[in-house]
This record gives structure tokens, C-alpha cells and sequence, in this order.
């Protein structure tokens, strides 16, 4: 079943106040134009749940969508902090719990694999533990040392910004990979966007390319350059620049809302985000082409 | 005898933990300095070196300097690309992963980073990022290093908050060895047999009396203390090639 | 450091009598050309696991080589038994250790993410758990429903058919991917045949389609149509005559040890195997082309 | 009137297997009857099916008909291919298949299926091939049903070997509802409240002395029971044309 909708229709209808949402994607792919349009929308009491935050919850968070975070990376990578949300829990005005890295996703695979938790072997998490009663310690039925569990994450809504997908949602990504998949399986709902939204047969002809199958997709959307900053794989590169313009403009609040009013309430869709990033800025971060090659999948009639 | 080069503070610690790494090595990189040298590295002693991003990318040959560990450059080319739970599970877990590296904004007398808060956790004074993939580096990686300046207040006695593990007791339940370097500007530390950092080496110029000043416990000094060579100038040439802009080497 | 081999050192080197060998490949890319190197080489007291024994586990264990099977469904895909392991089994010639499917996949996924165990969700395996003491029942530490533990398997080889692959072990493969990632990270030593040997820049152009990396592969080996009967996905098809023709053959001991004398051991290799086949064989089994399309990752500089 | 066609057992049971499945389900597939039962519902009144093969393809589009579950023309032309331990973690166990087929040597009164051996366990009479996934389709499945020919031996009242669970008390701990039908060849089994096969259904023709006299417990009617269908000229042309060469359709 055709599951091709307009962004603002998919969060109008799936996100909803007071949700856990996750927005995916490990630096690359972070949907920033869901993002948006769900401060547009003026979501509230979201929880919001992402292995690194990233600006996309900064901004949702000066927006005041957010009621709690869940993390395990909260910086601006290769910058600093998040001054946003680390203004928010210093001045306890957000609730937040918080995990490693390989916590955070093991909780995503549980969820996606449809378990109640998954075991780590120790990574000495016990200060973190101590601080956040879903570590747990269980024995090894083998009798080896004993094992961390974490339980299942399940967000009510998954967010996912892909490189291609038809109109079902059968969706081919590419480069980093983060927690995509699990995130999505993990999820109640999955809302896609998409750079390009292409026949079928471009999917069929490339089946191990599908990352995320339309099966589990509620809605996708056509929307381009919906990543920026963040980038898409051999679609636009990461605009450092502006990760680096962040660490100022949100440590200043009449800039950050000055910022969001400029970029995101007064803009209609990503369409004329794009359009007012300008030319310049499009020709900057156009990549080079580098293709994949193919491989034969062979006919056998 | 030609005069020895200039070098900044971050040619001396990044050609200092090139030298660490041995041909062959799975490493864990960071971005920035734990890059740097990796590369530096790959470029003198130590071609087969295969490294590691924790964005899930082996074996990149990036045509620029990656701002964040996740960045395109790192991908196109590279040899494979897995997903984030591999990386942590098939790769670190599995104890594939024979280096990392480390970083933190406390590093304690027994090797415990703290990267996640100064204070309270509760009521934090400061809310750092927080551990990223660093408590399962120190956790799985059969030895880590630390990068970092020589500064009181980045060594104190104990940290606020232990994201990463060092040498104390808990150490016993994981696999890798913890922290086996810390390189800083003013020479190397190394775990002594109890787990406590002790002055292992001073780079050229350095005194015993400057490390213990920029040390917030009382430093013991190793007993077979050494001093580092000085960074050659072809180790300089090859990282500054690596950096043209001096992004993390200023 | 480059890893290219032959096939017969290959075996030779990391193949010890006694080992526990896991011969990765649902229905593809099964690497029949190592097993018969394995009983080229008279390979003895071996335990060998697969999800899905296959023809080329009758006829190691119909030349002497096992001791043990480890197993979930011990059939000829699509035409029956395997007369050779069942006459073993039912005679009590050859121990066994018995899955489902879900449990033995389970055990390979813990071994190669360095786990002790993984759970599952209670499947109804009582009455194989009570032949099978691997079973365990541990209870889920947030309160939900006991889930079931199956230990990790650590096979001391896992043996991998790939279509392509460079000098260090980094492969490409596409098509069914079965276990052959879990199996190749559980085992302590890894060994690919690889339909082609590429340049290390053609596996560089898709580092998404790299499945195995080289840093786990012990040995690489150059050889084309290792898994006839079973296929390479795009490089030739299955030959289904042959499996249908093994249901006869494997039922009668004259007309077997007259295969296993015809087939693997008068012949040197797999090359000669091959043009024993013939050129009506080769042409019957050859796939229409069915290319992938490329994706574009970009060049970033 | 048109003379009703003439059909074989086997195309009557693919046909009322069809039947059972609804539009728009994620069917888990296995070659031979189960494959064409689903392609004839695909074609008739269920075009939105997904159909997942255990060999981790969706979606197929086969331009012939498989021999084996991994046959090389699912693959080619399908949605999405990926691995075994994800099709039963992120599709069966996360709950994501509507109906899945079983299969077995022997059917148990309360819907037990034996696949795994003929008699003692440690000393087989008779070695099955075993599970494969058949143990966790029962588990996990929303429902299941099962396809075979209507004979005393293979509808006993207790199987040798509980390969796949019925009805049994072990039943609650699964979230599937396990088989919900038995298609033969003679009528349809559906389970009762007690979770007993009873007879639910006869083809055109058949008799209730002749299922009784097929199966190997004293088989009870459903208060219900009805007649099915014959299959149409339309359901057997679209059948035929899915099996040509009348493998599987014998």
C-alpha cells in the first residue's frame, strides 16, 4: 500500500504530545526537516531519545518541545557541548537518564528483536548504574562472570531521513549506517523522509541495498535535503560550518531565538529552508561524484 | 648536527602517540589528535595498522580532515561500513579492537576519566557530553591511551564521576589492560604495578618538578624514568601534511 | 597484510583433525570446493556445524571425517533427507546436538558479538531442551516472562564462500546472507574461497556491500564455482538436478563411495571439478545479467 | 450451469489455503504448497500480501518456481534481502508475521506437529530433518496453518516428538495462537475451544465417515460444519500457471 504523504501531514497525524520519539542517524542522515516540523507544530512533552542528541535536539529543545532526554553522547561533535540542553539540565529544568554508546543501542536492538532486554559483558558502568536503576546485573546461566542487561527501547515514533525509498517505503541507505535499522524495527511507528523517492524497481534491483522495509514504514515523504547540517551520503556534505556557528549562537539566547524564528517558524517546509540557503552554500557542499560500481544479481527464468 | 625543529604542544603529544602504536594493530580512533597520530602512524612505522571509527567505518582514507568522527570523507572509500551495534558488539565486545584511545576532562591518580559531569551528577555545577563509546573503549580494547595537556586541574586525585574505568578494583571484571599511556606536553604517564599514573617519561626540556606542578596528586616518578625524543622532522612534515590548516595542531 | 592462499594449504594449515568447523551458506555460496578439500586431506574426528547440513556435510560425513553434527534442519532443501547423516544418526554412528533454527543462529550471533548467551523469547522448545541441555531458562530482570539463554558456539573455523573479495579478506557478497556474518565473527580462525580475487579499490567503491572484513580472515583462496551444487547469487545458478540426483545416489553405499572416488578425490581441485562438469552443465547453469544500478557516495575533499 | 472442474488434492488444498489468507498480512512462507497457496491469494483477493521467505527475502518476485527456500530467483527482483538471525529476531520474534505455514510429519489431536523423528528420540526409528524454523513460526506467528494430506499416520493422537507446539498448556507462553487450520485433502481441522482439531469443514464430496476414517483420534465435528467451495476454473488456471510443469500440484 502506497504509504507517500507531505511531512507536515506524517507528524500532524504520528507524532503526537508527549511521545518518545527517536530521531536517528549517527552524525549522517539526521532528519532535521521532522525536526523542524515538529517544533512548527508546537509538540510538547516529548521525550526525546537519540544516542547523540546532536543540534537537531538543541533546537527542539530551545523550542520547548522536549520534556526529557535520553542520551549517551550529548556534544556537538567535533565542537563541544550542546549549550541548549546543557543549559536545560544544569538548571534542572529537563529530565534526562543516560547511557554509554553501546548501552543506548543495545536497549534499540533488544526492542528490535522483540526482547525485554540484551546482556553486555561488563563495561564498568557502575557510576552510571548507580545513577540509573535500568543497569542491571544478571549470572551467566553458563557459569562465566556474571552479565549488564539493558531493557527494550521502544519509541512511539522513529524518525528516519534516507537516501532513497518508493512510495511503500522500502528504503536503500548508504555510508554510516548508526542505528537506523534498529531504531526503526525498535519503534511503534516509522516515519521516513526521503532525498528521492524512486520507482520500485530502482529498490527491486537491489534488494541487499534495503535497509528498512516498507512493512514497518506508517509514512514517507518526499523531502529533499531534509539532513542539512547534518549531510547524505553522496547527496550533500555536512555543513561543518554552521555546527561551528552553533556553539556560539546557542549560548546566546536572543540569537537562538532569533535563529529559530528565521529558520524554522517562519519558513514553510524544508523546500524553502533549502531555497534560502542559497546557491553558494548549495554549490559548497555539492560532493564530487564517486559511484559504487554494481554487482549482478543475475536473472533466473 | 642540525638543530632540533620547533614543534607546538600538540605536534610533541600526537608524534608521541604515533610512536605507541605497533604494526598490525586494530585501533579505535578518535577524531582530532587520536587521528592525527593514527595516521602519522600509518605513514612511518606502522603501514598495517587497521583503523576503527566508532561511526562504524574500517579502514578509511579520508581526502580531508574529518571535523566529527562522523563525517563523509571517512566513508567514501573506506574498506567496509557496519552498522553502530557491530561496531560495539563484533568489533570491541568481541575484543577484536587491540587500541583505543581516550579522552576526558578529569583523568584520576588510578586512570579513571570523567567525561560526563563536575559536581553533583544530580545538580551538575558542569554537564559535560557525557561517555559516548568511551566506558566500553576502556572496557573491551586490550589497552587505551590518553591525549591530553598538563593541567591541575584535568589530574585531579579522584574524579567527579567515573565514565571510564582505570585501574582500580571493578578493572578486574573487564578484559582490556585500561589505560597503558597518558600522553600529555609534558611527557608520559604509566600505570605502576598498584594501578597508580607515575612518571614514565619527559619530553625534551620538561622537568620532574613542571609534571608535578600541573599534577593534582603527589606524582611518583618511575624508576627507570626516560626522555622522549624529540619529534623528528619527518614525523613533523608527515602530521603537519595531515593538519595543512592546523586545525588540531595549533 | 595480504592473506591469498591456496585452497589446499588453506586446509592444510588451519585445519585440524577435531575441530569444530562451521561451513557457513543458507542454500547459497555453500563451500562445497573446501569440504572436499577437507576430505582430500582425510580430515578426521571433526564436529561439524550448520544450520542447514546440506549435501556437503552427507558427503564429509559419508568420507569419515565427523564425529559430531550440530545442526537445525538436517534435509535436502526441498527434496528430502540426507540419507548419509540419517542412516549415521539412526545407526548411532555420529553424535548430535540438535536446534531449531532461531536457537542455533542464536548461539553463532552471541559468539560473535563476544557474549556468553543471548536470549530468546520463549519458542515452545521443551522437548528439545529436554534432550538438549544448552536450553536455559533465566528470568527477565525487569519482571516481565522467563526468556530462554542459549550459550555462544565458537567454531575453531568458519569457512565462507564470497563472490568477490581483495588479497586481505575484505568481501563483497550479495543474495541470501544467511549466518555467514555471525559464523565468520563466532570462529577463532576464518577462511573465504572467493569467486573473484578484485582489486582492494573495487571492494573501496561499496564499502557498505563489505559483509566480512579482512581483519578477521585468516586465509583468502581464488576459487571460482566453489559452491556447485549450490550457487553464487549472479555468478551460477543452483543446480537443482544434482540435489535431486544426490536423493538416489546417497541412498546406495556402491554408487556414493563411486561419487565421493569420481568426484573429489581423483580430481587435483576444484578447477578440474569444474571442467569435469562440462560445458553443457556450465552453459545450463549460467544466469541471465541482472545488474545492481550504482549508488553515488560522494567525493568529500 | 457449468460442470464444476475437475481438480487433484493437491490443487484443492492450495486453493482453500489461499482462502485463509487476508489482504494486507506479512505472510512467512516455505517452498512447495504453502509458495503457490500465497501466489494464488497475491493474484486473487489478497494483492497487498508481503511474503517473507526463511531465507531472509521479502518481497519476492520469482520468475520461476523454487525448488528450495534459497532458490536464486527469490532473491533477484525482491524488496529486501537480509540476514537469518534478523528475520527471526526482527521480523518473527518482534512480532511482525501475520500467518506462517507448518508443516510435519505427524499432526497431535491438540495441533503438536512432529517433524524432528519416528519413535525414541535417542534411538530413532526414523531421523526427520528436524525443525528449522518451523519451531519458532508456531511461536511467534499471529496464527499458523498447516497443509498435508488427510492419512491416520500423520494425524495421530500424540506425536512422537513435540517439534512445534499446539494447543497444549505450554501454549500461554507464546504470543502466537499457533495452528488455526489444518488444510487436507479431505476437508479443514480448526482447533475448538479446548484447542482439539475438530472437523470444521468438508470439501465438495467428501464425507465425515471418511475423515474419521483418515485420522487417528476419535475426531469431532464442529457444530458448524460446513462445505467448502470447489475451487474455480479461475483459481486452477492461475494455480496451473504457477506450476507448469505440475511439480508441486502432482
Amino acid at each position: 500500500m502506497p504509504k507517500l504523504t507531505d511531512l507536515a501531514s506524517a507528524i500532524a497525524t504520528h507524532v503526537h504530545d508527549g511521545d518518545l520519539l527517536y530521531l536517528a542517524g549517527f552524525t549522517h542522515l539526521i532528519p532535521f526537516a521532522a525536526g523542524h516540523e515538529i517544533i512548527r507544530q508546537g509538540r510538547r512533552d516529548l521525550t526525546l531519545a537519540r544516542a547523540t542528541p546532536d543540534i537537531i535536539y538543541d533546537q527542539m529543545a530551545a523550542a520547548g518541545c522536549a520534556r526529557k532526554i535520553i542520551f549517551s553522547y550529548m556534544g556537538n561533535p567535533g565542537v563541544g557541548s550542546l549549550h541548549v540542553l546543557r543549559r536545560l539540565v544544569e538548571s534542572g529544568a529537563l529530565e534526562w537518564e543516560e547511557y554509554s554508546h553501546f548501552g543506548m543501542i543495545t536497549r534499540l536492538a533488544a526492542a528490535a528483536a522483540g526482547l525485554p532486554f540484551l546482556p553486555l559483558r561488563p563495561t564498568g558502568a557502575e557510576s552510571l548504574a548507580a545513577v540509573n536503576p535500568a543497569y542491571k546485573t544478571i549470572p551467566d546461566p553458563y557459569g562465566g562472570p556474571d552479565v549488564v542487561a539493558l531493557p527494550a527501547l521502544h519509541p512511539d515514533v522513529a524518525i528516519l531521513h534516507v537516501q532513497r525509498a518508493d512510495v511503500h517505503g522500502n528504503a536503500h541507505l548508504w555510508g554510516i549506517l548508526g542505528e537506523q535499522k534498529e531504531a526503526a524495527f525498535a519503534a511503534r511507528r516509522v516515519i521516513l523522509t526521503a532525498e528521492e523517492i524512486v520507482d520500485e524497481d530502482v529498490i527491486r534491483r537491489d534488494p541487499n541495498r534495503t535497509l528498512i522495509p516498507g512493512l514497518i514504514v506508517t509514512a514517507v515523504c518526499h523531502v529533499p535535503h531534509a539532513a542539512h547540517p547534518s549531510y547524505a551520503q553522496g547527496y550533500y556534505d555536512r555543513d561543518n560550518a554552521f555546527y561551528l556557528e552553533w556553539d556560539a549562537l546557542s549560548q546566546d539566547e536572543v540569537r537562538l531565538h532569533a535563529w529559530l524564528e528565521e529558520w524554522v517558524y517562519a519558513l514553510p517546509d524544508r523546500a524553502a529552508y533549502w531555497a534560502k540557503l542559497g546557491s553558494a552554500a548549495h554549490a559548497r557542499l555539492t560532493p564530487a561524484p564517486r559511484p559504487s560500481g554494481e554487482v549482478d544479481y543475475g536473472g533466473y527464468a | 648536527m642540525t638543530p632540533a625543529p620547533a614543534y607546538s604542544p600538540a605536534e610533541l603529544m600526537a608524534v608521541n602517540a604515533a610512536r605507541l602504536l605497533q604494526d598490525g594493530e586494530v585501533v579505535f580512533v578518535g577524531v582530532g589528535l587520536p587521528n592525527l597520530a593514527c595516521n602519522l602512524a600509518l605513514r612511518t612505522h606502522a603501514p598495517n595498522l587497521t583503523l576503527i571509527y566508532e561511526a562504524g567505518v574500517i579502514g578509511a582514507r579520508p581526502e580531508r580532515l574529518p571535523l566529527s568522527i562522523g563525517d563523509p570523507t571517512l566513508v567514501t572509500g573506506a574498506t567496509a561500513v557496519t552498522s553502530m551495534y557491530d561496531i560495539f558488539a563484533l568489533y570491541l565486545q568481541r575484543g577484536l579492537v587491540d587500541v583505543g584511545f581516550l579522552g576526558g576532562a578529569q583523568i584520576g591518580r588510578y586512570g579513571d576519566i570523567n567525561a560526563t559531569v563536575i559536581g553533583d551528577y544530580a545538580h551538575p555545577k558542569t554537564r559535560l557530553p557525557g561517555s559516548g563509546g568511551s566506558m566500553e573503549i576502556a572496557a573491551f580494547a586490550k589497552r587505551c591511551f590518553i591525549i591530553t595537556p598538563h593541567q591541575p586541574r584535568r589530574f585531579p586525585e579522584r574524579v567527579d564521576f567515573q565514565t571510564s574505568l582505570g585501574h582500580g578494583p571493578a578493572r578486574r571484571a573487564l578484559p582490556g589492560s585500561g589505560p597503558q599511556a597518558v600522553v600529555t606536553d609534558l611527557g608520559l604517564l604509566r600505570p605502576d604495578a598498584s594501578g597508580e599514573l607515575v612518571l614514565a617519561a619527559l619530553h625534551p626540556g620538561i622537568t620532574v618538578e613542571q609534571a608535578r606542578a600541573a599534577t593534582g596528586w603527589p606524582l611518583q616518578i618511575a624508576p627507570d624514568l626516560t626522555t622522549t625524543a624529540a619529534p623528528t622532522a619527518e614525523e613533523l612534515a608527515l602530521l603537519r601534511a595531515l593538519d595543512p590548516d592546523r586545525i588540531y595542531l595549533k
